[in-house]
């Protein structure tokens, strides 16, 4: 038992914990935070992995603006607690053994095909200058499409958001 | 030193969370959390195989997994508000018009 | 390779060290504030308890202790209680990345004058402010009141977005010195032009990214002008309206600390830190750095408090349209600027 | 090849004029159109003059190389130029000749609707036809060979709006059709036996044959398609059909495409392609059957036309006769040197024609003219000398060419008595009928209506008084090409000479060596004789249309069903009809619309679109429009996907 593993099961743990209480939970608030949580502790893995970098801002963008973002969006809607409908059979039917299938099978040649390397405790340094330059270089024209992605996110956001009688009041004041 | 698998099994769990809560929560709001759970659990089998071949390309991928995450979250919010705007609710069981 | 000393003890002590300072800090950055609003208010402010009413915010911290600690019926309570231990939690954390001075030599040991220096240093605090946000958006929502909720909706999209400009005007800084470590940020200031000026990052061209800092920093600390989550009068006391006691006390506690927080990084990324005149015999020379950097932090606290005195309270939608449509753009201007100078000169 | 020449400048020129007028033209006054028009036909020329100015037989032939079009493994195909003796005698010709019939235009289409588009169509069909000219392989001048066709179809069609212009640019072109079949045949087995396109490869690999009648077969039939396409581009027997309705053109199109160039594209072709037919001598018997034959048949139709420019039309159809007659017998220097006299005189005459239809107000029967020497004197003096030209009244251009042909027909080792007495038969024809036209258009009294005599067919109706001259613009071209008439026989000989680095070896030389060694007692005995039909032709049509007026008609009723078989062209066209299109329509109509394509091809789109609509009545109620069953669908569908995947990894 050393360190790295020692740590990578407490926050793995806390984890696996936050994912299933999302599930749990039936009101959305407690679900942003567990998912909050779960973000938290990736980012601890991610700084065991070495990637503070990535760690770092996996905090500032997740947790710090999307998820503000999500629990922004559940005070302003007041979103209650999950009502119990019975909406979909093949939701439970199909989906669900499908998805355990899935991941059995995964799960499965993950453990019986592939595990055979390992990595330590900072394994790659994700020194911000490297990624910088990786990212401005070699990753360049996927960072301007990004960027053009995220513009037009903005834009439609802006125009979906926007409460649709705003014009037409706008022109009875006209 | 902690195998590369159990960073797979880790990612895996968290993916197959995340298809469960779509599968079998009814509000949308965390639905599309459950949506990020995916999206993170795939982050880390990035930064885990970036790790494991020494190249930083996969956490690079991972910035680009947020950035798209975050606009699809300023994207879906806005088309919740838009939903519960006119329909009241935000069940995705009762928002089902789309159909013949 | 880290001994188990190094590893723990020097941490531990430093960590005690640290939180005792800082909260001695906050106690007497109430004090100070108490005191320079009643000046320019034309009052005294507190002067009974103690000299010049010095141990006033021991008597505050005496009474808030003792009080009773109601809980309202209506509210959420998990919640309810985890929002002010998030938001001072995220509060004096953020601290432990902050250096106050280069390292001393004490019995033999190398010890920086800082818990931890980390090669993200600047990222970790930016993480954390922003995680300090879910402290009053969730006080704001447990709290099942209509003021609460509309401070805690004000508080939380005014924080995410000011954030923006506070992290753009940063990294012109970030530029300069090519590091987010904060000991080489201060370090790359070292030094003066002329005997004179002083290669401060302030002085370096960043002077418009220091008043964004500036701008957004009140932003983020709900601080006035931009102190519209806990306008009272729209919202009686914004977010924490149901809170009292202990509970309001840490909600006190953190924003004063953020406010010290703010100050250090204003001082570590533009006032040079601990850079300053150095004299005097050998002890003198080993205090004065980190004299220099109360003295910064201070002045910038003073500067705080003496905007509260001055300027009245934005309007939210003109606080708003200030940071998306000014400060924003200026931010990036300043940031396309310093990158294209930076570029030309190498 | 020691000099650059930019021969690709050459056709571009006119195709810039061409996109310009074509794309901008509708907003351009008349004069900008001119202006640009003239610009690019004129650079085209002044380009061709200067070329002709750097050319020496020595370094020919020059080669262009542009940029490469089609590679195909071994198969090369490239835009590249190539100007030998040949090509450079073409591209003089139609540079020059376009270049006045150009200017001829600008006179006779400027009152007519559509002018930007009139000249955008014959800048481009001088891109293609320069096009042709100087390709380098037979690909590039097959495109050439299809533009031409286009622009000829779109200038026959000019007057889209009249039902009879629009019938006869798609005969044109359908007729045109089935002559390029031919071609692109031959150029097919081209490709096949010797794998290349480009002239001096193909040329080589045929030469290289070990014996004369090595591969001669394949020869022969590739003679053979190659004059099937020239037959369909020249209006040679039996796809010449097409010629004489395309008359209905504006007059300059069928001066510059229906007697000046195109239609001696074939003849270029079958000159170029010499080096086939030297090593195949049927396919060349069969080229001077057709091109006598053809002379003959279209001389006797041209007797009883009414119609100026039909006249002129079917003697265009017979004179390339003599030019087919002339390769047919191996004298490719003499069917050229027609060639080139035939696009003088030829020019001239549609172009005077049309100056007489435009004096009388757009009518074009003859029958209504009459007179017109006083009304229009340079008119009539241009056209005389055309008239004596290709009548072959000496010293004019035509005696010479049409000489020269006739005397080797006679004197080739090809060549035999029979396509002597036919040409000569031929000539005595053209004489007449020439001359008939010409007494029947400019002497006697005027019996055309002065009043009404407008915008019976030409659709150039404007209003008419008395008969009157046109503009400059048209006579001064019409002036250049009489000069040409009547000066441009005497540089014959040396034609022939500068010629023969092109035809050297083959058959070709042979042909001349008789020519200069037959003694010249009978050569000159030849000559007397064609002067003489020459003049028996002219005396006929005097004493007949000049002195007895009467006596054409009492000679047709002698004649009966033979002059009505000749009036109406040997009911050709009918014959056509009944053999070939009223069949197809029939079968089209029964079989493939009836049968195939509202049977077959409309029944199963039908049926398809049944089966997609019940297959989706059944499947469309998966779409529930909840989202959770499209997640869920989504996660087994993924789940496959996952299994198949590590299933065929594991495996």
């Amino acid at each position: 038992m050393n360190l790295h593993l020692a740590l990578f099961l407490i926050f793995g743990a806390i984890c696996v914990a936050g994912a299933i209480n999302l599930l749990v939970q039936r009101h959305p608030i407690n679900s942003a935070l567990s998912l909050i949580t779960v973000m938290a502790s990736l980012a601890v893995e991610y700084l065991l992995l070495g990637a503070e970098f990535v760690a770092a801002v996996q905090v500032i963008i997740y947790a710090g603006a999307i998820m503000v973002l999500f629990v922004f969006v559940i005070m302003l809607l007041n979103a209650g607690e999950e009502e119990r409908s019975g909406g979909s059979r093949i939701a439970l039917l199909i989906g669900v053994p499908g998805m355990i299938l899935g991941s059995t099978i995964v799960a499965w040649v993950l453990l019986e095909h592939s595990a055979t390397g390992s990595v330590s405790i900072g394994a790659l340094p994700g020194d911000p200058k490297k990624i910088g330059w990786l990212l401005f270089h070699d990753f360049l024209l996927p960072f301007e499409v990004t960027s053009v992605l995220i513009l037009i996110a903005i834009m439609g956001a802006v125009v979906l958001a926007s409460k649709p009688e705003l014009s037409s009041r706008g022109e009875k004041e006209r | 030193m902690v195998p590369l698998s159990y960073y797979l099994v880790l990612s895996g769990i968290l993916f197959a969370c995340g298809i469960l809560g779509f599968l079998i929560k009814r509000n949308i709001i965390t639905i599309f959390m459950s949506i990020e759970l995916m999206l993170n659990g795939v982050n880390l089998s990035f930064v885990a195989f970036a790790a494991h071949w020494q190249h930083l390309s996969g956490q690079i991928f991972v910035f680009f997994v947020m950035v798209v995450a975050a606009a699809e979250a300023a994207v879906g919010l806005a088309i919740i508000i838009a939903v519960y705007r006119t329909r009241a609710t935000l069940n995705v069981d009762q928002v089902n018009l789309l159909k013949l | 390779m880290l001994s188990f000393e190094t590893f723990l003890i020097a941490p531990v002590i430093k960590i005690v060290i640290a939180v005792f300072v800082l909260l001695t800090a906050v106690a007497y950055t109430v004090w100070l504030e108490r005191k320079v609003v009643g000046h320019i208010q034309n009052r005294w402010g507190p002067t009974r308890v103690g000299p010049f009413g010095l141990l006033q915010p021991l008597a505050d911290g005496i009474k808030f202790i003792f009080k009773e600690d109601l809980t309202p019926p209506h509210v959420y309570k998990p919640l309810y209680i985890a929002a002010p231990i998030i938001a001072v939690m995220c509060a004096l954390t953020s601290i432990s990345v902050i250096p106050i001075g280069n390292a001393i030599r004490i019995f033999g040991y190398e010890i920086p004058l800082q818990i931890t220096d980390l090669n993200i240093g600047l990222l970790i605090i930016l993480g954390i402010t922003s995680v300090g946000v879910y402290g009053v958006a969730l006080a704001g929502w447990s709290s099942n009141s209509k003021y609460s909720l509309l401070g805690g909706l004000r508080a939380s999209a005014q924080m995410v977005s000011y954030e923006i400009s506070l992290g753009l005007s940063l990294v012109g800084v970030l530029i300069l010195s090519g590091s987010f470590s904060l000991q080489e940020i201060v370090a790359a200031q070292s030094g003066s032009w002329f005997h004179v000026i002083p290669k401060w990052n302030i002085f370096q061209g960043q002077i418009v990214a220091f008043f964004i800092y500036l701008t957004a920093a009140y932003a983020e600390t709900n601080r006035i002008p931009f102190d519209l989550p806990e306008a009272e009068t729209e919202l009686v006391a914004g977010y924490h309206t149901e809170y009292s006691a202990m509970k309001f006390a840490m909600f006190f506690m953190a924003e004063y600390a953020n406010m010290i927080t703010v100050a250090c990084l204003a001082t570590l990324l533009f006032l040079g830190g601990w850079h300053g005149p150095i004299f005097g015999p050998p002890i003198l020379q080993a205090v004065l750095p980190v004299a220099w950097f109360f003295l910064k932090v201070v002045g910038f606290l003073f500067i705080y408090i003496w905007v509260r005195g001055t300027l009245p309270r934005f309007r939210y939608d003109q606080l708003m349209a200030f940071g998306w449509k000014f400060l924003l753009p200026l931010a990036i201007a300043n940031l396309v600027i310093t990158a294209l100078v930076v570029a030309l000169k190498s | 090849m020691t000099e650059n020449l930019h021969l690709w400048v050459i056709p571009i020129l006119p195709l810039i004029g061409a996109a310009i007028n074509g794309l901008l033209g509708r907003r351009f006054s008349r004069q900008t159109v001119v202006a640009i028009a003239l610009a690019a036909s004129g650079a085209a020329f002044a380009m061709a003059l200067w070329v002709a100015s750097q050319f020496s037989s020595a370094s020919a032939p020059y080669v262009t190389y542009v940029a490469p079009w089609i590679r195909a493994g071994n198969f090369h195909v490239d835009f590249s130029f190539y100007l030998d003796q040949l090509s450079l005698v073409m591209l003089l010709v139609v540079t020059g000749v376009g270049f006045l019939i150009h200017i001829y235009s600008v006179g006779y289409m400027w009152e007519e609707g559509g002018f930007y588009r009139f000249f955008a169509y014959l800048n481009l069909f001088m891109f293609f036809m320069l096009t042709l000219v100087l390709a380098k392989n037979y690909l590039l001048m097959f495109i050439g060979w299809e533009g031409v066709g286009l622009a000829s179809y779109l200038l026959i069609g000019f007057w889209f709006t009249k039902d009879s212009a629009a019938a006869a640019g798609k005969k044109a072109f359908i007729t045109n059709r089935i002559g390029d079949f031919g071609f692109l045949i031959a150029l097919f087995l081209l490709i096949k036996n010797y794998g290349s396109l480009d002239y001096t490869q193909v040329f080589e690999s045929i030469s290289k044959l070990p014996s004369e009648t090595a591969g001669v077969g394949l020869l022969t039939s590739i003679g053979l398609l190659l004059m099937v396409g020239a037959a369909g581009k020249s209006a040679q027997i039996p796809l010449y059909v097409w010629l004489p309705d395309a008359m209905e053109g504006p007059t300059p199109v069928s001066a510059l495409i229906h007697a000046a160039t195109m239609v001696t594209a074939g003849v270029y072709m079958v000159a170029r392609s010499h080096v086939v037919f030297d090593r195949a001598p049927s396919a060349l018997t069969v080229v001077a059957i057709i091109g006598t034959l053809t002379a003959l048949f279209a001389a006797t139709i041209g007797i009883a036309q009414t119609d100026i420019k039909k006249v002129l039309a079917y003697s265009t159809i017979s004179q390339l006769g003599y030019m087919f007659m002339a390769c047919g017998v191996a004298a490719y220097s003499a069917g050229i040197f027609h060639l080139m006299t035939h696009a003088f005189f030829k020019g001239l005459l549609f172009l005077a024609a049309g100056s007489v239809i435009h004096a009388v107000g757009g009518n074009q029967d003859m029958r209504y003219m009459g007179g017109l020497k006083k009304y229009i004197p340079w008119t009539y003096r241009t056209m005389t000398a055309g008239t004596f030209a290709i009548a072959g009244i000496p010293p004019l251009a035509g005696f010479f060419s049409k000489d020269e042909i006739l005397w080797k027909a006679f004197s080739s080792p090809q060549g035999s008595w029979v396509y002597w007495l036919i040409g000569l038969i031929t000539a005595f024809l053209t004489s007449f009928y020439m001359f008939r036209l010409w007494f029947m258009t400019f002497f006697g009294e005027f019996k055309g209506d002065h009043a009404t005599s407008h915008g019976a067919n030409d659709s150039h109706g404007h209003g008419h008084g008395a008969p009157h001259e046109s503009p400059m613009v048209m006579v001064v071209p019409l002036a250049i090409l009489a000069f040409l008439s009547v000066f441009g026989g005497w540089i014959g000989g040396r034609l022939e000479h500068f010629l023969s680095p092109v035809f050297s070896g083959g058959l070709a030389e042979a042909t001349e060596v008789v020519g200069e060694t037959a003694s010249k007692g009978t050569e000159h005995l030849f000559m007397g004789i064609s002067i003489g039909v020459a003049l028996l032709g002219w005396y006929i049509a005097f004493l007949l249309y000049r002195q007895r007026p009467d006596m054409p008609a009492r000679i047709a009723t002698g004649l009966g069903g033979m002059y009505k078989a000749v009036v109406n062209k040997y009911y050709i066209d009918e014959l056509y009809a009944a053999l070939f299109i009223k069949p197809l329509i029939d079968g089209s109509t029964a079989i493939l619309w009836h049968t195939v394509d509202q049977g077959v091809i409309d029944n199963s789109v039908n049926d398809a679109a049944d089966s997609a609509r019940h297959a989706s009545d059944a499947v469309r109620h998966m779409q529930s429009g909840n989202l959770r069953s499209y997640a869920g669908w989504i996660a087994a569908g993924a789940a496959a996907v996952i299994a198949y995947m590590i299933w065929m990894g594991v495996r």
